[in-house]
């Protein structure tokens, strides 16, 4: 088999997984009781200003319909999101916003959600690797018990418990960070860039506290076994240091099963921003989604469960193409 | 001899430093869950909290504090959002879905006629006086407009541009969202001059002040600025984003993310539309989502901001405890703003069996502890209703003093009393019980003033006796079975988190109707699917509502003109409804609405109609009422000062209604820097 | 990410790296036995004592205004009670039975689905495994967070929070199966195998009686993972209001807590008590999957 | 000369403790090569663990001590407690698998340098490494690679290469042919053999094939169930054997030409954790007799430079040559 | 003359792919075996790793299905490309030995549970036949009933382990035994207990064996028949001491020159090492 052979199948199953992913998430959200239209008459009836007569209602009922594409049955409409999604990537607009397309609002809000999500993952999988290693390498010693103690200690904090406490600590009780996130409205200076960073540093220590436990743990056991692997123990007979065993012995091995959990967990971020975004009132993917969800915004939701499904299939993707740069055995083989 | 530097290790070693340092961080994280409990416990006095805020923040510049988007703190009022994140926050167009919470109600707009909140009359805004009416039918009306206001951008507010507003509405009526209102309203205008308009509306409309005006809380007729939107090609799709405004403010900025919203006062703000109120005293207002409750107590507690929305009792007690600069709107209980036009009750699906016996609706009325649910729920913190409408300073004498006195002789078929006319008095006795302060309880008349006139008896017994006369008896699991003998699920939905004091209320209604025997399935719900559930016969039973009994004035048709026979659609309909949401089928009361809508809405008859009414509802047992909304609005006067409160009323004191204009004109800075 | 994380959890599939031998040396055992003990010890006090306290309970510790509010601990209320008139050790209490019901449900029937695909895909391989393959892939990427957040709404409105459970169990699965395939897919090369095919063994009989014991080890540590997960998910709903939060979990508490402000008003037991269980919990969960795991090498080290 | 003097070394399990290796001792000539050959669980490779001074737990040397011969850099004597300072300067090690003694992510290069050598500059050692391997009949290029691209045999001269490299004075080679084809076994050890003789250092080679050290050694330790049974030059082991268990091992194995019928020992060797008493292979021996179930043999020199532990090592049963 | 085995055209191409290359390996090239003959009979085949031997042995147990060619048993088609014989038939025909007994147990099962259902599936024979057989069967390879029942296969050594796995191929009463590496994983001193066996299973039971080795001297031991192999092809067949004795093709020659024995030292005729390595 060729290596073009091996990327056109890797790329077919591709995207077999990403119609299934988006064919089941079309017709889930209509199991939802909501309905959108209902939902913004309602908004405009009983908050937002003025009680409407049945004659405008009925007439406003109508016109919505029709700007949401609505019409038609639950087949053609099916028939008609696929073809938008897959040929030009267009969710239509968005209910809620109308007439905002949810692409739009979708890649407004990703750079946030990306640019948060994939420093605080890359961060955390750094730091609990690296201690996670000394821990699994000198794990008779006391010193790296503790070190381990720390990962079994934070792994299964809820993590909204600790979003809580982060807060407390770091906005309230020693206010370093903003209780309340104020970003800048635009541009991208040195200073503004600044302003993100200090507005986001809260919800990326948590993730970053939240995340880290679990690679600790991992990489300590995958350590532990990897260190008794024999050619660490001939490196041992071979006299070579301690240091040199951790990093190019144990290290260079225990991290290829990391790699791949750091780019599945890439894939992810989307899950993972949800409950980070809604609780620390950051704008990204994961808020768009909860208050599409809350509001029956149909297309808001395709559109980020979509590129949820898609950021997951291609990380699946870049696993398979990339992770021969990590193992020569697979370059070579 | 030295090696060869190895860029590896340094990386290596520079990270294994940063996780220790971040490790230590996450140590710190379990006793500081204990220190929480000490700050609270405790409740140190917030000054001290608050000043060493205030320095932290204010040593970054040299004079005075400044605000995260950069304006002079003290001269910025800092208003918590009613909706949290705007999701549209460039769309700024009023004839379409747009960002409506971010102020331009209160500081943009300028409406033909406001309303007094305080006495519910309308008064001229933009308008040179209230509307005249030309024929005896009540359909044909004239407008004159005030002269010399100007538009933001300086072009003068003409005939014009109300006229221009109403061609592209009319135009393109399937396109715009939010035109419907006065498109279906208004049969036919015209300008007679550059400040006089003359009217036809479809039907007789005594109320033509309030339909084209504002009523409560904000006007649906938005005049735009005809010079902006004819140079547009598209208006349906115009964005209008930074638009130029009638109001004495203007958009200074605002987050593309939808968190904040900043506005700056015009300086010719006296030519706006309503300039001729007053100075307003802030130079900035600033709206911003400070986001969970959790934050937002410490934000608010730190005088990060002025004016919150609604906040749990809890956390306003907790925040008060750190900074006695936050108050709420009457130093006694129930602490919190009344007067709002809308009330809480529990409204049942009367076409769905075993609902449909008013027996069973008022079991269920007997049945809810209100005095518990109070307590738990709100602390005590609430004014009853059992008039299905808010038992408000203006509508007491109209309405609800005459259906009390009415009430307390009520007889059910049976002969049995269901009205308790000593309910505040119990309430504050059983307060007193539960350990709060004699001072803050009211004494005398204030108990009727602050708890309200009375409400149903808590009778469970007399609940089961309703209820087996109509087959409905309590099975072998302690639960009521209908006459069937199946099992009772009644389902009962209530607001989530968007709504908490509903949220809570509703939880434990249920929980007192589970203990008296009600196998209740208590349902939160997002706001999306709470307005279906409301809509929808198939899809309600019972739930939490706020929306069918908002009456400001003597005008009760605003909100039950809607009850009428086109609004009954069958019990298993998927058809939304578009109003009736007590889902009334009772002819009497249709015929009264009828004959209502061609009276003048301030007359004796048309009055005495909505007393009839809702006597009606009463007897049916229509809806349970329960409260007025508890509406928390709590405020820091760190920086500003006079807020609308109980001893200093001038206006309902929401940030999210038109009438927050009054309270712009009357705050006053504290001089604090 | 917590939430990716414990997805993952259930069964992360490391297949695509070189499976890290996981031998023990013989110098670990005590360790290990230390820990598997700790975590059972841990897990049969919480299984036990919230299995059969309920038993002893005075009232449904769900009821409102059951005692008055904001008590301080007691001899009659161990953890004092809460805003709304609950005894907070009750609720607790039964918080921890939900919470570790649902969690072994859900746990059961991921287990079940996952080892029945994962075990067939694997062994039995052609057609049939790319077709569960491509649907266990499919699976993998629907995000499970906004998909309950979606179903939450349907969630909400059943009698009984296990449908949480149900949904957990039909986008959980996915993970495990890939796991269990992946093991059975080696097994499947081993000649113990094909010795009982040569016995005369049918297809079915080699998944049951050749593969299974083998990956049975796995699936019990699988089986505890879940158990985790499926508590922290619920928990993580529940916590924003998209589960059933009358019904005492331990995720319930912390709603109700959160929703009346306990962290502010000093009703901080109501807070750290749920807290310092589920950490606990996890705790044992935790320790009785990783030291059974462990315990488990040693054992196939010696073998 | 290294000597192994009365060396006991236990592991410690769950079971209690075991003695792997049981009260050997031995004197190695310098500048031969020794083969140990014995069933699987005889204490062979243990024997080596403690020679190389990999002494860790739950391996420890519970009594005994080995002397090498030599002094260190500070002119102390060096013995099993301070060897490892040594290990591939004056000692090395061989081991049996190359393949998983690589470590498979780098290259063959990089594992060559992970030597801590204090004199000389990477690129110098670099150089020294690609001669070195040359000579050994690699080509240049192979220490570029990364170990799954080379084949067995390639390996295992890695292996050897890296091993003699500094020329140590001692050489441990542990089966290191076991998994090798039998054509590229034949290299390996006439490699070792060669290097042996030009190096001139002691190499001790640990396999259980005896057709292997036939071969390549120059003498010979038979170990069964923790003992030492006999030790002899190889040319005398092998044609007259003075313990029947080495006799029975020359003799299962079959030669091509040889059509007479050949017998493997039968039974097993007893289990350490057993109470032992007499001589361990009195179960399986065909010459046992009572005495050899209740009194341990000594190991002493029967014939010069011939040891054996047994009873009957002088009896006419075994004196006769192996066929 | 009954046809033991007999391959025609076999040929098996394994795909190796891998993201920068992938190469066709040939590990059976035209392998034709035709052994006829009145006795039952012992072939072995032997090579180096990669031979292809393991491939035709597994070809013949079907575990392989060959690209192209068949394999006839004792006049039964047995394998081949779209070969399907019955199950049973099959079992029943050919029966194989493991190279690693520890590993042809699963360490969850009693060993005798594999003979049990042996007897009973393959044999078809009812609950106290089966017994019997078993009885029967490891009684030929010296053990005893008693000893094995209830047992696991950490419980034995290897060599007892291999002789239950004998035991069990030998209860259906299979034409032919296919022993891939059966010895290569037991102790050297207990090796000739396995090969003797194999040689007196030929005689009393007469049972024909195929027997896989890289071990030339066990393969001259036993052996009526030796096909060596090299690279998927063989190289050279025919009857073993004919074979081992005068050797006709050179590769044979060379495995034969590497064998080490204990009767002839090796020749050492031109040095490995270049250049002088003191130096």
């Amino acid at each position: 088999m060729s290596i073009l052979q091996y990327f056109a199948k890797r790329i077919g199953l591709y995207l077999v997984v990403l119609f299934i992913g988006i064919t089941v998430t079309f017709f889930l959200p209509r199991l939802m009781p909501t309905n959108p239209i209902d939902g913004y008459i309602g908004q405009l009836q009983s908050r937002a200003g003025q009680t409407l007569t049945q004659e405008a209602t009925a007439e406003l009922r109508s016109s919505l319909e029709e700007l949401y594409g609505l019409k038609g049955d639950i087949l053609t409409q099916y028939f008609n999101y696929l073809k938008r999604v897959f040929l030009q990537f267009d969710f239509g607009p968005s209910f809620n916003s109308y007439p905002q397309p949810v692409s739009t609002m979708i890649f407004g809000a990703l750079p946030w959600t990306l640019g948060l999500l994939l420093t605080t993952t890359l961060l955390s999988w750094l730091l609990g690797n690296l201690i996670g290693l000394v821990a699994g390498y000198f794990h008779n010693k006391r010193s790296a018990t503790v070190l381990e103690v720390i990962g079994i200690l934070l792994y299964p904090i809820p993590y909204y418990i600790l979003a809580l406490t982060v807060i407390l600590v770091l906005a309230y009780f020693i206010p370093i960070f903003p209780l309340a996130p104020t970003f800048p409205n635009s541009g991208f200076s040195f200073e503004q860039v600044g302003g993100i960073l200090y507005n986001s540093a809260l919800p990326a220590i948590t993730l970053v506290l939240a995340g880290f436990g679990w690679n600790i743990l991992s990489m300590k056991s995958l350590a532990y076994t990897t260190k008794e692997e024999p050619y660490v123990i001939y490196a041992r007979l071979k006299g070579t240091s301690n240091w040199t065993r951790m990093t190019r012995y144990v290290f260079r091995n225990a991290m290829l099963p990391q790699v791949t959990a750091l780019v599945l967990s890439l894939g992810t971020v989307f899950n993972g921003a949800l409950l980070t975004e809604i609780l620390f009132s950051y704008p990204g993917i994961g808020l768009l989604m909860r208050t599409a969800a809350s509001s029956g915004d149909y297309n808001l939701l395709y559109g980020a469960i979509t590129m949820s499904i898609i950021a997951v299939a291609t990380a699946g993707l870049v696993i398979d193409l990339i992770y021969p740069l990590f193992d020569p055995r697979i370059r070579y083989r | 001899m030295p090696k060869t530097f190895r860029l590896t290790r340094l990386l290596v070693l520079v990270l294994t430093v940063m996780s220790l340092l971040l490790s230590a961080c996450g140590d710190q994280s379990t006793p500081s869950t204990q220190g929480i409990g000490q700050g609270a416990a405790t409740a140190q006095p917030g000054q001290t909290t608050a000043a060493q805020a205030a320095q932290t923040a204010a040593t970054s510049t040299g004079q005075g504090t400044m605000t995260d988007v950069g304006t002079p703190r003290s001269e910025t009022l800092i208003v918590q959002t009613f909706d949290g994140k705007a999701a549209n926050p460039d769309q700024q167009n009023p004839l379409n879905a747009y960002a409506i919470w971010r102020g331009f109600r209160e500081l943009g707009w300028s409406f033909l006629w406001e309303d007094d909140t305080a006495t519910g009359k309308s008064y001229p805004e933009l308008a040179a006086g209230l509307p005249e009416v030309l024929n005896p039918q009540n359909t044909q009306f004239k407008v004159k407009l005030r002269p010399g206001v100007y538009w933001s951008d300086g072009v003068e507010f003409t005939a014009d541009d109300v006229i221009y507003t109403l061609d592209i509405a009319f135009q393109n009526k399937t396109k715009f969202t939010r035109v419907a209102a006065y498109t279906s309203y208004i049969k036919s205008y015209k300008k007679i001059d550059n400040y006089t308009v003359e009217f036809e509306t479809i039907n007789p409309s005594y109320d033509f002040a309030t339909a084209m005006g504002v009523y409560t809380w904000g006007a649906a007729f938005i005049p735009v600025p005809k010079h902006v939107f004819e140079k547009q090609a598209d208006v349906t799709t115009f964005k209008n984003t930074n638009p130029v405004t009638l109001g004495p403010y203007t958009v200074k900025s605002f987050d593309p993310n939808g968190f904040w919203q900043l506005w700056e006062l015009r300086s010719d703000w006296q030519r706006s539309g309503w300039g001729n109120l007053g100075q307003p005293k802030a130079k900035y207002v600033l709206y911003k989502d400070f986001g969970s409750e959790e934050t937002r107590t410490l934000a608010f507690s730190k005088n990060q901001y002025d004016i919150d929305t609604f906040m749990s009792p809890d956390s306003i007690q907790a925040a008060q405890a750190k900074n006695p600069a936050i108050t709420t709107f009457s130093p006694t209980l129930p602490y919190h703003d009344m007067n709002d036009a809308c009330s809480y009750g529990v409204y049942l699906n009367q076409q769905k069996a075993p609902l449909d016996k008013p027996e069973v609706r008022w079991a269920l009325a007997l049945t809810l502890n209100l005095q518990q649910v109070g307590i738990t729920s709100v602390n005590g913190q609430f004014k009853s209703s059992a008039v299905p409408i808010a038992d408000t300073p203006i509508t007491r004498s109209i309405y609800v003093d005459p259906v009390t006195t009415w009430l307390k002789d009520f007889k059910l078929a049976d002969g049995y009393q269901p009205f308790n006319a000593n309910f505040g008095t119990e309430l504050a006795a059983k307060l007193k019980e539960q350990g709060v302060a004699d001072a803050a309880l009211p004494k005398g008349d204030a108990i009727s003033q602050s708890f309200g006139t009375g409400w149903w008896k808590n009778d469970p017994a007399q609940a089961e006796k309703l209820l087996n006369s109509v087959g409905i008896k309590k099975g072998s699991d302690g639960f009521y079975a209908t006459p069937d003998g199946k099992t009772w699920d009644l389902e009962f939905v209530i607001p989530g988190d968007w709504n908490k004091v509903m949220q809570r209320i509703g939880f434990s209604i249920a929980d007192s109707w589970k203990k008296a025997g009600f196998k209740v399935n208590a349902r939160q719900v997002d706001n999306g699917e709470f307005t279906t559930v409301q809509n929808t016969n198939n899809k309600f039973t019972t739930m939490m509502n706020w929306s069918g009994s908002c009456v400001y004035n003597s005008n009760f048709l605003n909100s039950w003109r809607t009850m009428n026979p086109s609004n009954v659609k069958d019990v298993n309909s998927s058809e939304a409804l578009t109003g009736n949401f007590f889902r009334v089928t009772n002819t009497k009361i249709f015929d009264l609405i009828k004959a209502s809508t061609s009276m003048e809405t301030t007359s004796q008859p048309f009055i005495t109609n909505g007393q009839e009414i809702m006597k009606e509802l009463i007897k049916d047992m229509s809806v349970i009422n329960i409260m007025n909304i508890p509406t928390t609005i709590p405020t820091n006067s760190f920086y500003w000062k006079n807020y609308s409160k109980q001893d200093n009323f001038y206006a309902a004191p929401y940030s999210w209604w038109s009438s927050f204009k009054k309270t712009l004109v009357n705050i006053q800075p504290t001089g604090q820097k | 990410m917590r939430i990716m994380k414990l997805n993952l959890k259930p069964g992360r599939d490391l297949s695509t790296g070189p499976t890290p031998r996981v031998v023990a040396p013989k110098s670990t055992r005590s360790k290990i036995n230390f820990r598997l003990k700790l975590g059972i010890i841990i897990l049969a006090i919480f299984v036990l004592g919230s299995f059969i306290l309920p038993f002893f309970c005075p009232k449904d510790p769900s009821e409102q205004a059951s005692y008055l509010k904001n008590l301080p601990i007691t001899d009659k209320h161990w953890l004092g009670t809460n805003s709304l008139g609950q005894d907070t050790f009750w609720f607790l209490i039964f918080a921890i039975r939900n919470s570790l019901q649902l969690g072994i449900l859900v746990s059961v029937g991921v287990t079940i689905i996952a080892t029945l695909l994962g075990l067939s895909a694997g062994f039995i391989g052609g057609w049939y495994e790319r077709v569960v393959m491509l649907v266990v892939d499919s699976f993998i990427t629907i995000p499970l967070l906004p998909i309950l957040i979606i179903l939450g709404a349907v969630v909400r409105g059943n009698t009984t929070f296990f449908s949480v459970g149900l949904i957990i169990v039909i986008f959980g699965w996915a993970w495990s199966a890939r796991t269990i395939r992946s093991m059975a897919l080696t097994l499947r090369e081993r000649e113990f195998v094909n010795m009982a095919r040569f016995s005369g063994a049918s297809t079915f009989n080699v998944i049951l009686k050749e593969i299974f014991p083998y990956v049975s080890s796995y699936i019990v540590v699988g089986f505890i993972n879940t158990i985790l997960f499926a508590i922290n998910t619920e928990a993580t709903l529940a916590v924003i209001g998209l589960s059933k939060v009358e019904t005492p979990t331990l995720g319930s508490i912390i709603f109700w807590a959160l929703n009346y402000n306990a962290l502010f008003t000093g009703q901080l037991l109501w807070l750290i008590a749920p807290i310092v269980s589920s950490v606990l919990l996890f705790l044992g969960l935790f320790l009785a999957s990783t030291g059974f795991n462990e315990r488990f090498a040693t054992i196939r080290g010696v073998a | 000369m290294i000597r192994l003097n009365n060396v006991v070394a236990s592991y410690k399990t769950e079971r209690g403790t075991v003695n792997a290796v049981d009260g050997v001792n031995l004197e190695i000539p310098d500048g031969c090569i020794l083969g140990i050959a014995g069933e699987s669980g005889c204490g062979k490779s243990t024997l080596m663990k403690v020679i190389y001074g990999d002494i860790g737990f739950p391996l420890s040397l519970a009594s005994g001590s080995v002397d090498y011969g030599f002094t260190d850099d500070q002119g102390n004597k060096v013995t099993s407690k301070n060897i490892q300072k040594q290990w591939f300067k004056r000692i090395s090690y061989v081991p049996q698998s190359s393949m998983s003694s690589l470590n498979p992510v780098i290259r063959i290069r990089k594992q060559f340098l992970d030597f801590e050598s204090s004199s000389k500059t990477k690129a110098q050692t670099l150089q020294e490494v690609k001669s070195y391997v040359k000579k050994l009949g690699l080509p240049e290029e192979s220490i570029e690679s990364f170990p799954h691209q080379l084949s067995g045999g390639m390996r295992q001269r890695i292996m050897i290469a890296m091993a003699t490299f500094f020329q140590p004075e001692i050489i441990l080679a542990d089966e290191p042919t076991t998994a090798l084809d039998v054509v590229v076994q034949k290299s390996i050890l006439l490699l070792l053999m060669e290097l042996q003789e030009q190096m001139g250092n002691t190499i001790i080679l640990v396999s259980h094939d005896m057709g292997v050290h036939y071969q390549a050694t120059h003498k010979m330790l038979i170990m069964y169930a923790a003992k030492a049974v006999e030790y002899a030059d190889s040319p005398d082991l092998f044609t007259r054997p003075l313990h029947p268990y080495t006799r029975m091992l020359i003799n299962s194995l079959p030669t091509i030409g040889d059509d007479r019928a050949r017998e493997g020992i039968p039974g097993r060797p007893p289990s350490l954790w057993n109470k032992l008493e007499g001589c361990r292979f009195a179960d399986r021996c065909p010459l046992a007799t009572e005495r050899c179930r209740t009194e341990e043999p000594a190991f002493i020199e029967h014939r010069p430079g011939h040891f054996a532990a047994c009873h009957y090592a002088d009896s006419q049963a075994n004196l006769s040559e192996v066929v | 003359m009954a046809t033991i085995l007999k391959t025609e055209n076999l040929n098996k191409v394994y795909r190796l792919g891998s993201l920068t290359r992938s190469k066709h390996i040939q590990a059976l090239n035209n392998v034709n075996l035709n052994i006829e003959s009145d006795v039952p009979v012992i072939i072995s085949v032997v090579g180096e790793s990669g031979s292809g031997k393991t491939t035709l042995a597994k070809t013949l147990l079907r575990l392989v299905e060959p690209s192209s060619g068949k394999v006839t048993v004792y006049d039964q088609l047995v394998a081949g490309k779209g070969v399907h014989p019955p199950k049973t038939q099959f079992l029943a025909t050919v029966q194989p030995i493991f190279q690693n007994p520890f590993e042809a147990f699963s360490r969850y099962r009693t060993v005798d549970s594999y003979l049990y259902e042996t007897a009973t599936r393959v044999a078809g024979l009812s609950k106290t036949d089966a017994i019997a057989s078993m009885e029967n069967a490891l009684t030929s390879v010296g053990l005893e009933y008693k000893d094995v029942q209830g047992k696991y296969s950490n419980q034995f050594s290897g060599g007892e382990l291999q002789r239950v796995s004998i035991a069990r191929a030998l209860i259906p009463h299979p034409s032919l035994i296919v022993a891939d590496e059966p010895v290569s994983m037991i102790d050297a001193s207990r090796r000739m207990i396995i090969i003797n066996l194999f040689l007196k299973l030929k005689e009393d039971f007469k049972r024909s064996f195929l027997y896989i080795t890289h071990d030339l001297a066990t393969a001259y031991y036993i052996s009526d028949y030796i096909a060596v192999m090299n690279k998927g092809v063989v190289v050279e067949f025919g009857n073993a001491k004919e074979v081992m004795s005068n050797p006709q093709h050179s590769y044979t020659r060379l495995l034969l020159d590497s064998i080490p024995t204990t009767k002839q030292k090796w020749a050492r005729t031109k040095p490995i090492i270049t250049a002088n390595l003191t130096a």
